[in-house]
């Protein structure tokens, strides 16, 4: 993902812009663009696929928190890891997943990531550093610190990132993660989407302190708040942690404010909230518009160079689903395998 | 009552019991995950936030240790709380508080406190959840001293079983499969409680004992139905306690039948079938028992995405119509 | 406990005094010091009977902390509720129980608190306000909450404490029970004996944070630190809490800097920690000497007061381990009583 | 080897163990509480860190749920951690990442990852440790697939099946009787490997099969010294392995004796002799029974404080005398 600073593109002088425009090349950026795209029509097509009954159980979507996966992303390695949540879509997109393979693994297909025994929920490429979305609020975090663990024992460089929501931050988990990642000094980042709500539950009536970045004294660990609409904002932060836990120098916590449009899943009444925050946050604040118009604004790219990134998504979305029909599914006899690794007699 | 009994959804059964038990008791409140405006995530707990107030029905954080643990205090100390796990996968974070504490809690003070708790747990596989929120785990808390659990498998017992928790001064643990929350059955009105303890035979038969718990009693008679036509008379019981197990029922009616089939939905290796099993194999039915003791469960696998998957590591209909068959025809 | 404030009983002016000798009158001083004679001794007993083998299994010792346990529970009526941990001897003296009854438990006698059921690790006083030790690190914690949150439903007035070891704050339980305390505004006081180690792992190698105290802004609590050695700064941190918890402004975390002089349990050999170390807590802060040598200068009590004191503490031990020895052992019969409120058929 | 072969305590056979593995393979380190210079609360670890410095036996925070979950993520990503509770009973607050996480990562992800776990449970009762240091929870993690979990009874196999958990690549889940640390017994020099799910015939006899898990085994071997007297032989199988299960060795011998006791220290109901019994009640092994089968396990309490009671609640070897004399003499 990451490229070479490079000289401004737009008429400014490259000292003004933005972190990310300073950082990262055209290239990048446009792909980065593209990336926030196909997560969108990603989710659009899964959520589709499963109102015309293609996909069962349930799934969690993260349209609208799109430049927060991807920021995040930007400054990773391949070999760098991540461990998601239930609302992993756009993780694992923005690591690097293939849509066919997601798809396939929604469509519980052989050829899906999870071989059609994950799902949505399990969504994961090992090979890509996704070590798994999870159904367990929090259940990801000291997995992750586990991870990092392995990166400083087997001194491999690699940073690994640990995404959870506003509504993790409450577990056990997140605390105990939280302590032992400093205490060891590990390289690990704690990226925390607050989206304003855990399912129903405001971070107002579950949640005693303000932000959840403040929380990092209570780790003696940098706490870092970011608009998590703002690619640019998302990436600088991801950057400086990704930097300082290279470098030997421990845990970050950050988080990144941004908002769900869809329901918590598909059981979602939408009762605890109002519509016009909704429609508020999908007007005034959505992420892919924020991250064009400043492309275009610093030249970039224009108009047609966005189109043609639709069009391309698009083309990427209907191969993916098509790919995911036509695979095949498992077969019933194999339902027994790896629950070992040897299967056992 | 009139001559067609009303009906309910195993959800309203159960939110029914809860209503009943806030308006006659103060002391109990309902402690759980989006339980309030949200409704709970099976819609369970429903609009009782508009009824009781925010304070009788708590949204807690998502926090299922210290939540419990908050549930086991106050329960300690004269409440009478209602704790929800929004699947009872997550009821893995809180083992500590239920078996270190709720349970043990009385035995370890000598009998100074009770612990009037009651925790439910929605439970079972079949909604394309994977392998984190489709487990059944109640044969754990079955093996754990100090606690009672129960699987009501109607809503006439979800809402008298439930009530009978409420009322009992020790904890009560409440499995409910998922897919049992639409089915809807008779449910009578106002204040009664069906025993925790007692297991009762659904259906009566000569050839075959079938014990089954939950969604299993439904599939079990099911089995009666299409059995019945080849002239293979099922004895359907329904289980309904897990701990303390009701031992007599099954005794009596093998020493009727001659033939055990156990069926569950949670995994068979250390299942409720084994203790079924183990408890006829030393009571005084065993010189009765004509056949093997056939143990239908889970297969020994987590539960699959994929749906097909999902129902093939599950025990279903045609599996107890073919043991049941074979066991009658001498076939093992 | 509590007692009326009186007249300055030394040459000093009232406002000079430091703050238990402001609020309290000397018989509840004088009462506090035999408190703290009596937690001492009777640990000394109890480790006496251990030796000899009258005790068997294991005990934790709180030897040196004894002013943080009776300053915290200075302020309590005994209608006021405690959850106590695996050291939990001297909260539960100090809450006012019978040392008869709680050598009784130990020797495993019908007339101990637990009947012979519970021992050391579950001693408990349940009618005195002692909810129960806690054989769990961080276990008794939520439960506190939980009694603190009967007591806001049921409008009792009753405050909560909960003791906890440095250790403990570790334990997700921590988190997840100070957040809800806090969101609830619950009558609950939080109260961590920091003693420099969980067992053998001190708190630098533990926690990441330098005082426990630091971690109440992450709940959005008042975080006090006292020394834990000093009776009245113990008793002035409580007392402020206290009033705070009545008043319905929620709960606060008092951390209390001590030292336990003993080993961990019956089974350390004190391998992490340096004689010099303890030699200087036991020389040069013992708690029950400095308290003893204040009320001496501020004229509440004289050498011979002191020493009626410890012939009372002396002999009040002695009655208890009689009456531990002489009481009845638990009849096997009866083993599976307790289990369930009405026995089980 | 020389005539009289070295002899160790289970405790330095499991030290032994793990040293030889983390000189073999850089991968091997240990997590747990005070497991470092305090050697561990029963002495397991002992001097383990001046060998192997405090990265690879690494002291953790109070933190059982984060702890676990850091082995977990460690397994996954290449390292092979060995992770000691100090006691069984605060897995109750890990269930999660053992259950959820370690047990079906492989299977959630669709054979993509293996999770090479060691995990470490100092189990029973018998040390007037009370009811919140006395459990032995085995048989819930006996009932979770992808896990493997075993109970040595001997420090020759304490080594032996440790040394072929830590080369599994699956999780295994060690369950140690605390009364078994101090106890002797040979073990050989060097690496040796006993294979997990083979259960041992430790004494042959014609008259009645025992198994017995962990501590219960010498229990049942004494029991079966104090019945030759009589002229009642037993059989003693030590089980070892509680999943996979050994089930043809079990069916083997009672299809020899015809009767069949089970006895293991954990709670009776839904404890791992109610498996035993249900696996023989299904096999071919159900017609050559003679007899009731009996199992002896724990009371239906929590461990109480006080030594006498303690014992009471506990199968002891006249317990074991007792059933098995009853049962040659017909007397169930
Ligand atoms: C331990 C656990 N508790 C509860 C749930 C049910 N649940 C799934 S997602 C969710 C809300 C999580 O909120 P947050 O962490 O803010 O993530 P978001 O859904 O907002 O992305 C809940 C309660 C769960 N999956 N795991
Ligand atoms: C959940 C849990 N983990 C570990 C233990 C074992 N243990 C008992 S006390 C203790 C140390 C506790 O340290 P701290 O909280 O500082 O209390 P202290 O002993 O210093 O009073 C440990 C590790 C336990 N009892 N419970
Ligand atoms: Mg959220
Ligand atoms: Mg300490």
């Amino acid at each position: 993902m990451t490229a070479a600073r490079k000289k401004p593109t737009s008429k400014q002088t490259l000292a003004n812009l933005p972190f990310a425009y300073r950082q990262y090349d055209a290239a990048a950026l446009r792909e980065a663009l593209r990336k926030m795209y196909l997560i969108r029509r990603f989710e659009e097509g899964a959520e589709d696929s499963y109102t015309r009954g293609l996909i069962h159980g349930t799934m969690h979507l993260s349209i609208g928190q799109e430049a927060s996966a991807m920021g995040i992303c930007m400054p990773l390695e391949t070999a760098d890891q991540i461990t998601s949540t239930h609302r992993g879509h756009g993780h694992s997109i923005a690591k690097g997943a293939d849509v066919k393979r997601m798809f396939a693994e929604f469509f519980g297909k052989t050829t899906g990531y999870c071989k059609g025994r994950g799902g949505s929920m399990h969504i994961a490429d090992v090979a890509g550093g996704n070590l798994g979305a999870n159904g367990i609020v929090g259940g990801g975090i000291p997995i992750a610190v586990g991870a990092a663990l392995t990166a400083k024992k087997m001194k491999t460089g690699n940073v690994v990132i640990s995404f959870f929501g506003d509504g993790a931050n409450n577990e056990g988990a997140f605390h105990e993660a939280l302590n032992m990642a400093s205490v060891w000094k590990l390289p690990v980042i704690f990226v925390c989407e607050n989206n304003g709500y855990g399912m129903s539950t405001s971070t107002e009536r579950s949640t005693a302190v303000k932000n959840i970045a403040d929380r990092a004294a209570a780790y003696s660990m940098p706490g870092v708040i970011v608009d998590g609409n703002n690619f640019s904002q998302v990436a600088e932060a991801s950057h400086e942690a990704v930097e300082r836990a290279r470098a030997g120098d421990g845990p970050t916590l950050i988080e990144s404010k941004t908002y769900r449009y869809r329901g918590h899943s598909k059981s979602d009444r939408n009762r605890y909230r109002t519509k016009e925050e909704i429609e508020d946050w999908m007007t005034n604040r959505d992420p892919i518009i924020l991250f064009e118009s400043e492309m275009k604004e610093f030249g970039i790219i224009d108009d047609a160079g966005i189109e043609a990134i639709r069009e391309d998504v698009k083309r990427e979305i209907a191969e993916g689903i098509e790919f995911a029909k036509t695979s095949p599914a498992p077969d019933v006899a194999d339902v027994a395998r790896y629950v070992y690794t040897e299967e056992q007699a | 009552m009139d001559a067609t009994p009303r009906e309910l959804s195993y959800a309203q059964a159960i939110q029914e019991a809860m209503a009943i038990a806030m308006e006659a008791d103060e002391r109990v409140f309902l402690m759980g995950e989006d339980i309030g405006v949200y409704g709970g995530a099976f819609q369970v707990t429903g609009d009782l936030v508009e009824r009781f107030g925010p304070d009788r029905v708590m949204d807690t954080p998502i926090s299922e240790l210290g939540g419990a643990g908050v549930a086991v205090g106050a329960a300690m100390t004269g409440m009478r709380p209602i704790f929800e796990f929004q699947f009872s996968d997550f009821a893995t974070l809180a083992m500590e508080q239920i078996v270190n504490q709720a349970a043990k809690m009385r035995f370890m003070l000598g009998g100074e406190v009770s612990v009037p708790l009651v925790m439910r747990f929605p439970a079972g596989s079949g909604t394309g959840a994977a392998a984190q929120h489709s487990q059944s785990l109640e044969a754990w808390l079955g093996h754990v001293p100090g606690l009672k659990v129960i699987q009501p498998a109607t809503p006439h017992d979800a809402k008298g079983m439930l009530l009978a928790a409420i009322a009992d001064p020790d904890p009560v643990m409440i499995f409910e499969h998922k897919l049992l929350y639409k089915m809807k059955g008779p449910v009578p009105e106002g204040h009664y409680t069906v025993p925790i303890g007692k297991a009762e035979v659904r259906r009566e038969g000569r050839d075959v004992t079938v014990v089954a718990t939950s969604i299993m009693v439904h599939k079990a008679l099911e089995a009666a139905e299409l059995l019945a036509g080849e002239g293979i008379d099922l004895e359907v019981i329904d289980l309904k306690t897990i701990r303390p197990l009701d031992r007599q029922t099954i005794i009596d009616s093998v020493k009727k039948t001659s033939r055990l089939i156990s069926v569950h939905e949670s995994v068979k290796t250390l299942g409720i079938g084994a203790e079924i099993s183990a408890t006829i194999a030393e009571s005084d039915a065993f010189d009765f028992l004509d056949a093997p003791i056939v143990r239908l469960g889970g297969a020994e696998t987590p539960i699959p995405y994929n749906p097909e998957l999902e129902k093939a590591v599950v025990p279903q209909v045609p599996d107890i119509v073919t043991a049941a068959r074979d066991l009658v025809k001498g076939r093992r």
